[in-house]
């Protein structure tokens, strides 16, 4: 799970890591306002959305009086930012963060990381900071560090100093940076995440050291035991399919494509969509009705993508193991006799209780395109959207 | 000899009284499973399914010949239950559990390190289909009915992706010797290459089927032991290609691999290590079949010269 | 460093173990608005000495109403208490804990301690509680499980569980009673203690767990990091000459002879004390410098023995390797020119710079008595001593 | 060959800037030690008594061609510092640190497992006087003038008793191959066990004075291993035969001992295995004279035959 700036900005002041005075404001009255209260003569206005590199893309301004926070903040709220390329989703700003500006003498980058190599956290630090670690890591390789902890001791005062020393960090700077980056272990350590980024790192013009710029991911599977945590989730930075999804239970990642795919684990549903893309077609989706789904996880699922308005067709394989293909069977029959669908739906049952699920599906009476291999359902699918284009013209302009 | 699991192996089911746990106890019993007991604390000294419940794994351990066990207890005790495990001697464990927290698994595996090798636990998993090895014994949530014995091992990451391989191979003609699952997430207990060494030395198997999928390092890893050291043949698939990139990792993550996480660049590793690529995910049996008929089966072994 | 049950109560309480209610007094007037406090109908009312034993010796009282509470703390304030067999010093009583009465169904011990074997925390319990564990070790050995911890994760449920059960915990009680273990392998780990005991721990009329005694130690070496257990250190309950000696930041015990002796190092300053028990004399203290003693440290030392009366002679033996046998004389001699000593002084120093130091000693004309090696300084002490005695008496009588 | 400590090991000085750290350092040069450096944070770049001085170890052992340290930094500092060495790399580190707590201890010691046997670093005390090998090398806080060239190894829980003996070895005309000190805290990094074994390997070492003291389960173990391996003359002596009894361990923790902790009991079981029990602390230099004039000092080995 992703936060925003000023919530990783927030959690790492509680471990004891300096960041930039600053306020969070949902207008830009309040901006303007943010800005009295912080004081000085100059801020720095920060659209709050779940990306990486929104100074490219308009997404920070530097203003000099409060009448340009509220003007900066006013051209942002409610502007959508893309930041990750052409073909990634853009996000809508809802919220700003106003800071005081920071002059500073030099910038450094500082990130934890679950590295799966080693299977354990990793800490990576690089002296040139400011731009992106990949940036980095072209422009200047030698510059970084990585430095594994082992998970027997956490990470020690001397795995700091080192990074501390890399940085160039002088002695009178020396306490504070162990500390900080023992600080931002701990944080990472403690609440279960699985990203922090410090970048930049800054000496300040006072000579001390500032956390910028700072990002955390969370592991979505720790989150039970971080309820405080949890409550960061901005449902607003996401996909609103997913939100849905994911309020149903449902792991769901929305696609451009008009194929809608209902799988069980996420290699067989990466199988179904690569093999949908080589026969021309393009999936809607990716959702994974896990495993042990009992009927009405089924119906949810397919719900979810009745409201989906550009779906051409709909492909439902399973392949049951921990599940079992009467209870998919009888999830699909409760959804589509509770609301029948308007495009082909192809269903493809294999595995534990195929055949109570296939009699199932028969006795329905429901019109489903069935199938009993992956070839068969894909080329089913493509064939019966291709019919359903030609009949209706494409759903997806 | 298959590998992992034999027919006289005594299993453990943790977590045997909850809903998955006892459904599964009785596949496994009806597939012909040795399983002589299960755990659920508070519950010892209660019988399911005609076996003994026992409250600890060390109870179980002592009061029966058990050497493996399958665990099916909800993510926030699933550390706790492989730690146990090993700790109660414990030879082979499939985890089946899915959303166990990273750090957890971090914990676990740092944990198994205190055990020497000669005496240590083999994971699978977590987040792992278990394994089976058809006609002998079953100890993992497999549709058992698609797989036939026979002389082909499977290694999936995906359990649903291995169930779709021994299918195909069954459609095809051909059996499995063993197929083991080793899990979805991001820290597994054991790794491709692991379960390669342990076909490698296996009679019964003649050829592998390798199921992998985009990110981490593992299907990179075993691309160079079979290059150097793999004496049979592999086919491997590496579901994915249509994935979009950077949906989970994060910028720290971009540059901490030293292989790419991509589908294509992992198929293109393997087959520069003289895997044959299944091109797509329907093809997977047909491609197994060709490469037996190709080679034979009793071929000598590649492996690197010592002189 | 030892603390009173109701600290380690209190400290417990704090990681979530429930203990009875009660109250701390220091008059019995306090004692009985304690009971009045805590209310009910009956209370027990218990010495708080470090030590253990305190029922067997009259520590702990039973009262069933508010004027029994009354006289039984009367009776304890200002008692000593002898609890560890005679030859133990004995503990004068200052403060009492009034706690309400605990119907108990059951009895169980429940500790943890640094286990030099394995170098590793090791958890010890029996079903048979409310006896020492050195008692339940002779009558019940094989009701004792040991569990030791892996640092590399710290204590595991499982372990816990393991535990419960072999304490014979029934289901209801299975998530209290491995949250409660769990919970003082806490205590133990976060406090840097070397010692948690909660004995009894008992299961109670109402069914529910709770910790009926308890007693921590903590590592004098970890003080620095707990501020707040540092503070727990009660004088009352210690020597007086150590508390003197602690303060000046000398390691210092007490013995019963005559015989006064300053050495460095703790096996050579038990080597000194063997010999000299081997020639028939008896030191009056354990006196360790430790290393790096400055001449202050010295005269300090010497000075803490001036104070003691009943001295006969005084031994300082040195053998220097992190200290300077220059840097020592300079310490004899100036705390006895400072005030002189009426006994005699045997002083042996070897080691470094131990030229410098026996000219320091000549320059100073007092009147010492000097030795090379171990021996000799051993035999004149005791010859020193006995011609003291011959002239003056004993004075330890 | 003594043992630890040769005339060519290069060593550092963990803690250099300090009081002591830059009085010892001056002792070692003067001794003639191989100090190639010192290590202060903060402080790298500068220069002490001729020394480069550097901000990690690991700095140092890139620099220098150091393969031994000794730490005299304040017990805070002490276990990361210990850490520090073994992850650069250092083969052989002398704490001599005070008052390190136990819990830092317990986590020094599972890091050091990290490292392969083969790569390990060994590690004396903390609270120990350091090693010297007379005549070649002083990496230690011992009073060197006392220490002469010879064949008795000396392995002290205590620094002091360890100077006393080496004194007594003096005085009766017999010196000293390598005395280590392993410290006299409740857990140090080698234990007796750990040094006799090398003395047995150690053609310099004719026979061993072993001083331990009331306490812990060390001199037991090291009982049980004269008695089934070890060749040479062992003179024990063990301090504390007058101390009171339970001043400092608790009710749980006195079952935990498998042996007891008393002088007389350690004293018992070590003449048990075959040492020589000096019976006071003043006549250990004697006692060595009559066991080395007692038995040949090429006499065979006495290792239990296999046959």
């Amino acid at each position: 799970m992703d936060i925003h700036e000023y919530q990783a900005k927030e959690l790492l002041n509680g471990f004891g890591i300096r960041t930039p005075r600053g306020g969070l404001a949902y207008s830009p009255e309040q901006a303007a306002y943010r800005a009295r209260d912080i004081g000085g003569e100059r801020w720095v206005v920060k659209a709050q959305v779940h990306s990486g590199g929104r100074g490219k893309v308009g997404g920070i301004h530097d203003c000099g009086d409060e009448d340009a926070v509220y003007r900066a903040a006013s051209r942002l709220f409610g502007s959508r930012l893309q930041t990750g390329g052409s073909g990634s989703p853009s996000k809508v700003v809802y919220r700003v963060y106003v800071e005081e500006y920071v002059e500073i003498q030099r910038e450094m980058y500082l990130g934890l990381v679950l590295d799966r190599n080693s299977e354990r956290v990793m800490v990576v630090a690089s002296a040139s900071g400011g731009m992106e670690i990949e940036e980095i890591s072209v422009s200047e390789p030698d510059s970084i560090l990585r430095c594994i902890v082992e998970p027997a001791v956490g990470m020690q005062a001397f795995q700091a100093r080192e990074i501390a020393f890399l940085l160039g960090i002088d002695s009178a700077n020396l306490r504070s940076a162990t500390d900080l980056i023992l600080a931002a272990y701990r944080a990472f350590e403690e609440l279960d995440a699985t990203m922090v980024e410090i970048n930049p790192l800054v000496i300040a013009e006072d000579g001390r050291l500032c956390a910028l710029d700072s990002k955390m991911t969370f592991d979505d599977n720790a989150l039970y035991r971080h309820p405080e945590i949890a409550e960061l989730r901005d449902k607003s930075q996401e996909d609103a399919r997913e939100t849905r999804a994911m309020d149903r239970g449902l792991k769901y990642i929305g696609f451009d494509g008009d194929i809608g795919c209902i799988v069980n684990g996420a290699g067989l549903a990466m199988a179904t969509l690569d093999l949908l893309e080589k026969h021309g077609g393009r999936a809607a989706n990716f959702l994974d009705i896990g495993g042990a789904a009992p009927p009405e996880r089924v119906a949810k699922a397919i719900r979810q993508l009745q409201s989906d308005e550009h779906l051409s067709v709909l492909l439902i394989n399973v392949f049951a193991g921990i599940n079992r293909c009467d209870w998919i069977a009888e999830g699909v029959v409760q959804a589509l006799a509770e609301k029948p669908l308007t495009i082909p739906v192809v269903v493809r049952l294999a595995g534990n209780n195929v055949e109570e699920g296939r009699k199932t599906l028969s006795r329905s009476g429901l019109p489903i395109i069935r199938a009993s291999t992956l070839d068969e359902a894909v080329t089913r699918t493509i064939t019966a959207r291709q019919r359903m284009i030609d009949s209706n013209g494409p759903r997806n302009p | 000899m298959s590998i992992l699991l034999e027919r006289d192996t005594s299993v453990l089911i943790v977590g045997i009284s909850g809903r998955i746990g006892s459904f599964h106890c009785q596949r496994m019993l009806d597939y012909g499973t040795r399983v002589v007991g299960g755990i659920t604390p508070g519950k010892g000294g209660g019988n399911i399914a005609g076996l003994p419940v026992f409250n600890t794994v060390k109870e179980a351990t002592t009061a029966t010949t058990a050497t493996a066990c399958i665990i099916m207890v909800p993510p926030p005790f699933a550390a706790d239950a492989i730690m146990e495990s090993a700790d109660a001697g414990i030879r082979l464990c499939a985890a089946i559990t899915d959303g166990i927290p990273a750090q957890d698994m971090i914990k676990v595996k740092r944990y198994m390190l205190r055990y020497r090798e000669a005496n240590s636990m083999r994971l699978l998993g977590p987040n792992c289909a278990g394994v089976i090895s058809p006609g002998k014994s079953l100890m993992g949530v497999m549709p058992d009915a698609i797989y036939s014995p026979g002389v082909v091992g499977i290694v999936s990451r995906s359990g649903t992706l291995g169930y779709e391989a021994a299918s195909q191979l069954n459609a095809v003609g051909l059996g499995v010797s063993t197929s083991v699952g080793i899990g979805g997430d991001q820290i597994t207990g054991s790794s491709f290459l692991d379960i390669l060494k342990l076909f490698d030395a296996d009679d019964e198997t003649k050829a592998v089927v390798l199921l992998g999928e985009i990110g981490g390092p593992q299907e990179a890893e075993a691309a160079r032991y079979i290059k150097d050291s793999f004496s049979k043949p592999v086919v491997a698939y590496i579901a994915g290609t249509s994935a979009p990139v950077g949906r989970s990792l994060g910028h720290a993550g971009a540059i901490i691999t030293a292989f790419d996480d991509r589908a294509d660049e992992k198929a293109s590793v393997l087959r520069d290590s003289g895997a044959i690529i299944a091109e797509d995910p329907a093809s997977i049996g047909t491609t197994v079949k060709s490469a037996l008929a190709g080679c034979s089966l009793t071929r000598p072994k590649k492996r690197k010269s010592k002189t």
